[in-house]
């Protein structure tokens, strides 16, 4: 009784308000290609700087290095290489799956930027730098990132 | 229209949820609104008369405290008034604001400074710039910012 | 959409991105729901890697804030040049609802209805106040939407818009109706400062900047009645006066004003001096700020024609220099030398930059 | 530099995790009115204001609108930088060497208890590629920490050993929140957060604000004995998407720190900065901010640790206030770094000071894991 009598002893000094907006973000060619290959044809694409010839992954207009407009699309591998990883296990209300869980900093074969994903691997142990992943793409793609469900050890 | 609507868009709802701290005049304000008593707080240097109460006078840079607060009259002066008539999300809900919906600029009798709130009135012709209003009190307040759900226009000062 | 913007600029000044010293970027948070935009959008379309990159926001002001930002970037000696970008799509997210945001959560949120509830009061109170017609305001909305149609990057154009177009237009917040409100504008706006030396490489024809002047008001809106603006009579008056203007009508070529509403170009034309209180309307009538006037006011179509937030005050100011260089095309106003860029927004506050063909610095 | 730029006082509120009873504009009122009184000035003394702020964290749109009567901005000229305070510094900065205003006061707040911090900073990545997948300030720190210790070989001890240093300083420190020692022991064993990061390897979440003002060589003497002045500035971005970015080393703040050592002339850094302030976001990135500073060689911020160095006794100490892993208050932890630099060059740091620190850095950032970073040197008489 004492607590709950602190608490609203609380209560009164703040306003509980929120911000609530819905948003529709135009997603533009670049993403729009990136995502709908990933839900439609399980294909993974990048795109390479004219000038520096780097393939970035996912792909974006301009290469920042450069400041050169990218148009040339390549496919890279489903399979990578982990760069660097973490394992949440504290629960926050942004988090797509229950942890614990990984994410990772995947090197696409093919591509010259680093991919951030989801691993399906919650042991810290299981998981080391340089080990091999592959992408598991979703049954039924819902158009956004998590099209690509996480990445798998091989 | 069309091309818009090709266009590929990615949903994001933000919900983020906030614990504003109000401030120890505000807490004292929704306690008196409690027993259907308006107050504002008086600069002890120029006597500057605030509604809503806050602790800094922006003109003299003073503090007010809880002491320097006064009560003021529920009736006061219509200085402005407009009738939204347009749909809009509210951020506080997410939802649509209903609407249309009355809403007027008008300083409390005793206040030197002014409020907005909606006014129940929807018909724009009803209003009158100098006009009287009241607050409505919910019949069962709870000290909270709905106890007063809206002013209302005093046909005659009864 | 800011690469292009950037991309314009950069070219027009025949520079190359490694030659940009810094970046500003002027952008509204929660209207578009991304939190530290700057970081994206400074580093993708911007050529931003690398280099200072910085976000200013400040409402309706971000644009007027970031242009001003930037004059003292340069003033300061930080910096040889500096790439400015304001930009906003708004249709992501709802002006209104990010607007709604902005005020106090506690006593003005449960009711306020974005901007054009507020301006609605003070039009209300103004109308009432001066004994202002709406046909007096539709005139405001004639003007500028019949000069917009000179203008190839504004979004509404109308060149045929009559006074009963307006008058006849539904009733969105009395006593504002459809035209008597500026649309919502996806934009971008991007402008290169230099300073005095390194300006000589990029262009003979600069505008430069005579000076700027701010001024802020309470926190809360109902502090005061606001509907005469009273920051934009403080933030001119201080910029007259450092200036040695006397009479902004005569000493003004033109001027680009922030006008959120057909009766706020009235009611702040005033406020800056241009005429007496009330007289807004006479003003207008008299020819004075159409293009052909002594003081022609948002050649561009001002915002009543386009208002992509984060970019709409300093699209004045770009507006401003534009005149002053001589690059209006068919918004050309002949022979200006000095030039005002006004900004408005937050809690009612106005920022003023004026700009002249003539290098001669400040004070 | 050519024209200098001088902060004449400092203020800070105590740093707490929730400042239940003031609202945002009554916290900066109680720093502002602090400042105004130590240097025995009214609100018509100050010219014009800067803050810095974030719209997430305060939760409201245009945050400064919420404090224009408390900075005494009211038919002023007040602007903000959306970010950290020390770029509102840094334009504050710019405003006095235009030589326009004699005097501007620069501001900077958070109160981190009143909003959701892992849905603000969600809200950092962009809603096409990173957003969905959850990634917090925690998750990037893990992937950033996970990266980095294994490129380079630097253990979990050598990381705890920030957090012990630091949180050993803070109890010397009267605003900082955190006031309790910890063992390495105490780290390694707290819950894993986000592997190979664990909770006390993370910052608390802090209310506060910090003030001071700015003005002009010409006015320092006005205001104060010991004024201390702007000696080198820099700023640099990285880039935006955390897989395009060189994740084991902090190349921005390394390109900044160079640009700043040579406004500033100094060649050796451990030698030339007496004291150094950074904004460590968790334990091992205060280890990369060693390297990418150039107190010690790329790789050897563990061995730098290890040896003492950035101890409150050693060649280069490094937060002697406590850093961020003891007071977190999110926008306002760079203009802090700044006032720590200025308490210690003023000689007014109390129980930490430095002794005979004339010359200081102070480093603030924006956005995940070094993002935006702004480097500021500053020097005594």
């Amino acid at each position: 009784m004492e607590g709950e009598k602190m608490n609203e002893e609380l209560e009164k000094k703040v306003f509980r308000g929120r911000i609530k907006v819905p948003y529709k973000h135009t997603a533009g060619a670049y993403v729009e290609k990136f995502i709908t290959e990933i839900g439609k044809n399980n294909k993974i694409m990048g795109v390479k700087c004219p000038k520096c010839n780097k393939v970035f992954v996912p792909p974006k207009m301009i290469c920042f290095k450069c400041f050169e407009k990218m148009e040339e699309w390549v496919e890279v591998s489903k399979q990578g290489t982990v760069k660097g990883f973490t394992v949440i296990s504290h629960s926050t209300p942004v988090l797509p799956l229950k942890p614990p869980f990984a994410y990772g900093i995947i090197t696409l074969d093919g591509a010259d930027t680093d991919f951030v994903h989801i691993i399906n691997e919650s042991d810290p142990k299981n998981l080391r730098v340089g080990m091999r992943v592959e992408a598991v793409f979703k049954e039924k793609p819902r158009k956004r990132i998590l099209d690509i469900e996480y990445f798998k050890p091989i | 229209m069309g091309k818009k609507e090709k266009e590929f868009q990615i949903k994001w709802k933000t919900d983020l949820p906030y614990r504003y701290s109000i401030g120890k005049l505000a807490v004292k304000y929704f306690e008196e609104l409690k027993n259907k008593k308006i107050t504002g707080s008086k600069c002890p240097k120029c006597g500057k008369k605030y509604m809503p109460p806050r602790a800094v006078c922006a003109d003299c840079f003073v503090e007010m405290t809880v002491e320097d607060m006064i009560e003021l009259s529920p009736r006061g002066t219509l200085e402005g008034f407009t009738v939204v008539n347009y749909p809009f999300v509210d951020p506080n809900t997410g939802g649509m604001r209903p609407f249309p919906y009355g809403y007027g600029i008008f300083k409390l009798d005793g206040a030197d400074t002014y409020m907005m709130h909606f006014v129940d009135e929807t018909d724009h012709t009803k209003f009158k710039i100098g006009q009287r209003v009241e607050a409505v009190f919910k019949e069962k307040t709870e000290g909270d910012i709905y106890d007063i759900p809206y002013f209302r226009l005093i046909k005659e000062e009864e | 959409m800011i690469y292009e913007a950037v991309k314009m600029a950069l070219d027009d000044a025949q520079m190359e991105p490694k030659d940009v010293d810094a970046i500003l970027i002027g952008n509204m948070d929660h209207f578009e729901g991304i939190n530290f935009s700057e970081m994206w959008c400074g580093i993708d379309a911007a050529p931003g890697y690398l280099k200072p990159v910085v976000k200013i926001a400040t409402g309706g002001t971000t644009g007027s804030s970031l242009g001003i930002c930037g004059y003292y970037n340069i003033a300061s000696g930080f910096y040889k040049n500096i790439l400015v970008v304001g930009w906003e799509k708004l249709n992501e997210g709802g002006a209104t609802t990010g607007i709604i945001t902005a005020f106090d959560p506690v006593w003005e949120r449960p009711s306020l209805a974005g901007a054009l509830g507020p301006l609605a009061l003070m039009a209300n109170i103004y109308a009432v106040k001066y004994g202002i017609s709406s046909e007096q305001a539709a005139k405001v909305t004639v003007k500028n939407r019949r000069n917009a149609a000179n203008n190839p990057f504004a979004h509404v154009q109308m060149p045929n818009i009559t006074i009963d177009d307006v008058m006849n237009s539904q009733m969105i917040s009395y006593p504002l109706r459809l035209h008597d409100c500026c649309p919502q504008s996806e934009g971008a706006c991007a402008l290169i400062y230099a300073n005095e030396e390194e300006t000589k490489k990029i262009t003979d024809n600069p505008a430069w900047f005579k000076g700027v002047s701010t001024a802020h008001y309470y926190t809360f809106g109902c502090d005061d009645l606001m509907f005469d603006l009273p920051t934009a009579a403080i933030a001119s008056k201080k910029i007259y006066k450092k200036l040695g203007i006397k009479d902004p009508v005569k000493d003004l070529d033109v001027a680009e004003i922030y006008e959120p509403t057909s009766w706020s170009e009235l009611s702040w034309t005033e406020s800056l001096g241009f005429c007496g209180r009330g007289e807004g309307g006479k003003l207008l009538d008299e020819g004075i700020t159409q293009m052909s006037g002594e003081l022609p006011v948002n050649p561009s179509g001002g915002v009543l024609s386009s208002n992509p937030i984060g970019a709409t005050a300093l699209v004045r100011f770009a507006e401003a220099a534009i005149q002053i260089m001589g690059r209006g095309g068919k918004r050309q106003i002949p022979d200006v030398e000095t030039a005002m860029g006004m900004g408005f927004g937050g809690s009612l506050w106005t920022e003023l930059a004026i700009l002249g063909k003539d290098p001669k610095p400040l004070r | 530099m050519d024209k200098e730029v001088a902060i004449v006082g400092c203020t800070q509120t105590k740093y707490e995790a929730e400042k239940i009873d003031l609202t945002i504009s009554e916290l900066v009122f109680e720093v502002v009115k602090k400042l105004h009184n130590d240097l025995g000035i009214t609100n018509d003394d100050v010219g014009c204001v800067i803050s810095g702020s974030n719209d997430f964290n305060d939760g409201r749109t245009i945050a400064n609108m919420a404090i224009q009567d408390a900075v005494g901005s009211v038919r002023k000229s007040e602007s903000r930088v959306s970010g950290d305070g020390a770029f509102a510094y840094v334009y504050g900065a710019m405003r006095v060497l235009s030589g326009e205003y004699d005097t501007v006061l620069v501001v900077s707040h958070s109160k981190c208890s009143e909003g959701d911090q892992n849905l603000i900073n969600n809200s950092i990545f962009d809603p096409y590629y990173q957003r969905h997948l959850g990634l917090d300030q925690i998750s990037s720190a893990g992937l950033m920490a996970n990266m980095y210790m294994s490129k380079y070989g630097i253990s979990e001890e050598q990381a705890a050993k920030v957090v012990v240093k630091n949180r050993k300083n803070a109890t010397n420190n009267p605003y900082a929140h955190l006031q309790k020692e910890v063992s390495i022991e105490d780290v390694l064993n707290s819950p894993m957060l986000a592997y190979p990061l664990k909770e006390l390897d993370f910052p608390p979440y802090s209310d506060g604000a910090v003030a001071m003002l700015l003005t002009n060589a010409e006015n320092a003497k006005k205001f104060t004995d010991t004024p201390v002045w702007l000696k080198g500035y820099a700023s640099c971005t990285d880039a935006y998407y955390l897989g395009h970015r060189t994740m084991t080393d902090l190349i921005g703040l390394e390109f900044a720190g160079k640009e700043a050592y040579k406004m500033a002339k100094i060649e050796d850094p451990v030698k030339d900065l007496d004291v150094a302030e950074v904004f460590e976001a968790f334990s091992t990135h205060e280890l990369m901010i060693y390297e990418a500073l150039g107190f010690c060689d790329k790789g050897e911020g563990g061995i730098f640790i290890d040896s003492g160095e950035t101890q409150i006794n050693g060649s280069i100490p490094v937060n002697p206030s406590g850093g961020v892993l003891s007071s977190n208050v999110a926008m306002a932890n760079g203009l802090i770094r700044v006032a720590e630099i200025v308490s210690q060059l003023m000689g007014k740091a109390e129980d930490r000071q430095i002794s005979d620190a004339k010359t200081g850095l102070a480093y603030g950032m924006n956005g995940i894991c070094s993002q935006g970073n702004c480097v500021l040197i500053f020097g005594g008489e």
